[in-house]
């Protein structure tokens, strides 16, 4: 649906005056209705980024909190002016079928006229956030051992030469994989297969926290993740349901899709947990629905609701064991982000090749509907999503590593990040620290 | 003079404490401790990791006492912190050489004795 | 004015083909404004469990906070299944005067037709966020000393056996209570008076705690109590304004109204507070939110906003005084479910009967305007919830009792919840957990 | 922008029937489009205060923190009593120049007839948000030291004698700085230099907190730090995109740059931190995002994106070095909220009269797009609240302090206030607390 | 060799600190503890109950010092820590039989000699 | 009988635990404290405000045990504590004057003799 608007939707972009004016004409073809929605999604999948924050800092040891969240709270400033300048051109400028170009850098010609039927600055804006949270969602991968000035240019780097471009191919309207017929409704390849295959790759590429394997590491705090998780859920309607662009039918589809796929999910995580251990964990709980979160993000305007309590809750099986599995491996991607979003989307970029139909969507079906075929195309947007992501974060690692290391010493990992990096402590009760005053602070610098 | 340092179960504090307010012990310190002895073992699950609990929360009471004191400390103590489950703690007792009380410079016995109309104001 | 729009809206509702169509003709009928604000209010009420599992994981102690927030959290997943499954059928299939009927199990013919002027589907979505709070605030009641599993099978029973009925008499349009012109705008009876008969009964099924009444049982975080409640007031907007089912004058009436009911509340319990003690509690503060929230609840489309802020004035008074004098009894309803729901719905929805102005909503009065009728309604309606809900409460919970027992031992309810239901700890910072590899685990299981 | 509808929409106002009858013919002048956002956008300003409450809580020490978060809290309730009261009556009604009158006291024909396409009584919530939060803003200059009770009274006549005139001043569409044609989208001189400038007063007037400059005074929780900055930006988007009281072109652009001059103010703060000591702090990140929402406030609607990033950009420059420098000082304004609403105020206020482009607004240019007047007024009005707002403050204060003690005693201070002024402490394992049944309780008190 | 043990107010801390390390004491071990004494009660309301706080914050410091240091230490300590209010709280000096150095297993007086020079590096 | 009190780094509480528990040392309290050594300060920056930790975090150790298992105490402990960096800690050995298990009353030897057999239980 999604990307057959923005099809429709950009020649009407690329036309537009590099002029700042708000054209009368094309604001009357704005909807109020769905500028309301698209302006409350905007804002609830921003809020994503620092409930991500909560989800991860929580699942960390208390000395690399801050630490983590950072990780998340800084894609919100440093993604956000870098798809202002030039992300938003790479990924939605007409290029060509691999990638944007930089006519609309710098916002120039994105004004208030009409892109469908909201403004093409909301549409920059809401895009925009999809931007920020996949970046920040790569660290979960690299927490409690990577140096931060190295997270801040990889995080950079990454989000232009990765995220822009398969952005590009899946929505932008004239690249290869839209062409092909891909369904991603929100972006189960765009930003979860994506951002769980860079993830992994980092993983690989820092090694392993020096205590993994070694030591217990245990969450610091399960209600921030549980906070986390409760927030990431309440974004993510805006992230599916603001994935129509309109306040319509779709929309509405889709929301319930957000609503349903979940809670299928966290049922059946429930009852593998009660089997397995008898216990039904807290951390589970959390996981399960953003697993269910992420399954459904590719299908959730494509699928009927039942068709998505069933894609949540099949998605629960293989990632529920790849998280069990993956612990004993030396593979520390710390907060299974492969786990959850490469393999949460890989499930449900699948199974909307079999779900989807087009007696909801009114265009696309599925293997279950009669289009085997879909399935297939489904399957190789997968493979070239993993491919370029998992090559090209390797080689921008791999560079930033030249320039600037990509670990602290192991006495530092051992002190903590936060204290480390930020020079803060997450919990402090002032005790035992002594204020230094200026003279002190110039000659204990010295 | 002796220090008593006595390990209790932190759901017998309230029970320990009232005891030994009776007794009219009222000066002690505590501090959240966490020991191991011969307590059943819990195994804690966090996604893939399986972790074995080794320390169980307890309470350590720090309660200086003058000789003759002493054994009604203990024994007071004692039987409030008991349940006969494995678990119940230890108490040690320790030779002090010398107390002060910081507010008045007091030494010894002295340094220990509540200051009950003080105390009431 | 719910309940009439609900009566208009459902013959439409048991008319629809049961083909998942997106008929042209139905979605003509859509109101995109309409659906952009019942969008957004389906995502706030849902963001309503998460708050909740903070307000009342603040109160408990520590080694609890985990097992009370999953009592909510669980609810996203069961009861939002459930409520797929059966549950909106059971409350708005046609059914009978008393409940309704399977013709919607597993939501078949539920589409995206409009009902009213938002997609059917949506309307489900948005009755579907009620259920899983109304089961989630009992958990109140029983925190601390309930048998998780024990706890499951209770809230699905619960919501199947006690709420989908209740809603029906009251929402569905042709059920009794709804015939007799009983007034509940968004859920007094269903949601706050039900839930706190729920709650007393099963705090006295369940016994109290071993330790009350003996020693003191204190909040482990009292800002966590803060965050549920301003969340839970944030979502109410979504559960009150979302109520009108349209982006409307009444929508904006009923969400002022739940701006100024819990404002006059929260003035009032601070004047009690002082009088008092003369310390103004936090732990109070964000009681008195909720509870001026459950009393406009009822009232919120139905009243003029000085009545609101009289009806948040007037329930702080019983309230309050319910709070302090509850926790001198032998009654252990631990988190106070019944002063605050239970008691606080009694007073909204009999003050609804007092202060329901036609000159606001289009139609009903109350005693004040000259109907004095209406609160002998509101009386009747508020007794047959309670009697039905205490009822079939008890039932329930005798019954699972005989399955499964309700209660943990005491030695486990010494050590707290987290660590024996859930295996897990809500803060950790690791020392002494000592990482089981895989023979380990194995040895250790045996 | 803003102000020029409510000049519009207030003779409308003025002339409703006391009556509160839901006029047919003004319902139909109502928009359901920008109802809707109403609708969201007073629930998200709602938010802001609660989120306020945990920025500033995390900030100060564990034995100030319910204190702290009380002071928002209580906002809420009083506050938002009072302005339905009289607040709103004194701010927009008719008056004269200088400030409304008594005659929508107690609402009083403020029904849900249309002004301008919202229901009258939406708008009034709207604003009434904004009042509550500005008194709460504050509250962080005179943290950790303040008798409640105090405060309590403080606020109340500080929100009708100062908020309420200079809202007047600048919004009411009648009054002085309004006609002067100064531009304040959504409040950079009403809130925020307000607020700012009666902090710095306040905390003069209070006196340091008595370990201020001996101690190291250490945020307490960083991460709640966050979660307020997180969710102030979220509510932040209906601030100031509902500040548009439409879902339209100027909702867009002002939500889009809210999005992008925070962005851009924690990119540039990153810089200096870097710069300065290599470390990124996390409560810096915080503090950024807060400054470059500020800034934009006054500025959103009238400015183009780029511009709000280079005034995010901007901004960061000032507020980083007046933190660094106040901390050296004698003057406690604990959190500094002058250096960060105050100075980001003046600043945003300074920048919109620079950077102002018609070509977006529909109206408005500033010195860049020929019209070097226009920083004039900007400057005009900044003096002339921060004039009003310091003066007043100041008499507020002493009166206070004549009636009652306006600060604790030193011990008192020394415990901390939670359990001085609230009987409460933030976090307690209950170690060591023992219940007072009523007889203890009694002789206890005694 | 003795070990001191000093209970204080937390706002003391600072102080203590300071003064100790003018003294050229610097190694000592600090815990968080509460402790009961004469001290005002507190009484706290959450809902419908009330509860007496029986225990304050408090700081224990323990100082492992040599002989001759002994002295020092405990009047430079009950210096800092007085302020004469009620709830100055106590000096407890332990004998120790013996003291390691964990890096280097030195033993006893060389145990506790703080490494000046390593120190400020 | 002794106490021996401990005091290392948290990161080594593991390896320490581990080693006892393999010498068959398995009654013991741990308590978080800080300690100020030798260490590396510290500077932290909040806002405008710069500060120096004075303290890092340690775990401190106490275990009483009879004579004979005084020496394999302290080899074992100090072994698997030890990192030869600076802020490794100290071991300090207390004399005790008497130990009571509180659950059963038993005195001294017998009080800290673990019980192996219920332990397992
Ligand atoms: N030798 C010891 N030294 C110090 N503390 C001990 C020692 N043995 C036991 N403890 C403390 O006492 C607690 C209970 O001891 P345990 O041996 O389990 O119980 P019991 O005394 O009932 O046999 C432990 O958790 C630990 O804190
Ligand atoms: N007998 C004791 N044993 C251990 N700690 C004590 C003892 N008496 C007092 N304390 C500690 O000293 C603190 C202050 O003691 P208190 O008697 O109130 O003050 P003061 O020494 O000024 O009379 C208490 O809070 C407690 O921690
Ligand atoms: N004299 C002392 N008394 C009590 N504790 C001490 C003493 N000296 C050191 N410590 C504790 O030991 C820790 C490490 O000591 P430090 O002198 O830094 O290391 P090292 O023993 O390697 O020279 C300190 O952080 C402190 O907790």
């Amino acid at each position: 649906m999604r990307f057959l608007l923005c099809l429709l939707a950009l020649p009407a972009l690329a036309l537009a005056e590099p002029a700042f004016a708000q054209d009368a004409a094309a604001e009357s073809a704005l909807s109020g209705a769905d500028t309301a929605w698209m302006l409350i999604s905007t804002a609830l999948v921003l809020l994503m980024t620092p409930a991500l924050a909560f989800f991860y800092g929580g699942l960390v040891r208390s000395k690399n909190t801050l630490n983590t969240m950072m990780m998340s709270f800084i894609s919100l400033g440093v993604a956000g002016v870098l798809w202002a300048v030039f992300g938003y051109s790479l990924a939605f400028g007409d290029g060509n079928k691999w990638i944007g170009d930089f006519s609309m850098a710098f916002l120039s010609g994105v004004g208030l006229e009409a892109d469908g039927s909201i403004p093409s600055l909301l549409f920059m804006a809401f895009q925009g956030t999809f931007f920020i949270i996949t970046a920040a969602l790569i660290s979960g991968a690299v927490v409690e051992r990577m140096r931060f000035k190295a997270y801040l240019i990889f995080i950079s780097l990454w989000g232009l030469l990765v995220y822009a471009p398969v952005c590009h191919w899946v929505w932008s309207g004239n690249a290869w994989l839209g062409d092909l017929g891909a369904l991603d409704f929100a972006g189960g390849a765009v930003v979860h297969i994506n951002a769980g295959v860079a993830a992994v790759v980092a993983a690989l590429v820092l090694g392993a926290r020096k205590d993994y394997g070694r030591q217990a590491i245990i969450p610091h705090n399960v209600p921030f993740v549980l906070l986390g998780a409760g927030l990431l859920w309440f974004g993510w309607f805006g992230f599916n349901g603001g994935s129509a662009l309109a306040a319509d039918g779709i929309a509405a589809l889709a929301l319930v899709n957000t609503m349903l796929a979940p809670a299928a999910t966290l049922t059946m995580w429930t009852i593998l947990d009660i089997g397995r251990t008898g216990k039904v964990t807290a951390v589970g709980a959390a996981t399960a629905i953003v697993v269910g979160l992420v399954a459904v993000t590719p299908a959730a305007g494509f699928v009927s609701p039942i068709s998505s309590v069933l894609i949540g809750a099949i998605t629960a099986l293989p990632c529920y064991f790849a998280i069990q599995w993956r612990a004993r491996t030396r593979l520390d991607d710390s907060l299974d982000v492969f786990a959850a979003h490469g393999l949460g989307g890989i499930m449900g970029a699948l199974l909307t090749g079999v779900f989807a139909e087009s007696a909801w969507n009114g265009g696309s079906d599925g293997l279950l509907f009669g289009n085997p075929g879909q399935l297939g195309i489904q399957a190789l947007s997968i493979v070239a999503v993993m491919a370029y992501s998992g090559l090209v974060t390797f080689v921008i690692l791999k560079v930033v590593g030249l320039v600037t290391s990509l670990r602290p010493g192991i006495p530092h990992e051992g002190m903590g990040l936060d204290i480390v990096s930020h020079g803060e402590e997450a919990y402090s009760d002032g005790e035992g620290i002594v204020l230094l005053l200026d003279e002190d602070a110039r000659s204990s610098a010295a | 003079m002796k220090l008593v340092r006595a390990i209790i179960r932190p759901e017998k504090l309230t029970d320990v404490l009232t005891a030994l307010f009776q007794a009219e012990i009222t000066g002690l310190t505590v501090t959240r401790v966490r020991g191991h002895g011969g307590e059943t073992e819990i195994v804690e699950t966090y996604r893939g990791t399986t972790a074995k609990k080794e320390l169980t929360e307890k309470i350590m009471l720090d309660i200086g006492v003058s000789d003759p004191v002493l054994d009604t400390a203990i024994e007071t103590l004692v039987a409030a912190a008991r349940t006969g489950e494995v678990g119940d703690g230890k108490v040690f007792v320790l030779p002090v050489e010398k107390i002060y009380r910081i507010r008045t410079g007091e030494e010894d016995v002295s340094a220990v004795t509540p200051i009950a109309a003080e105390a009431s104001a």
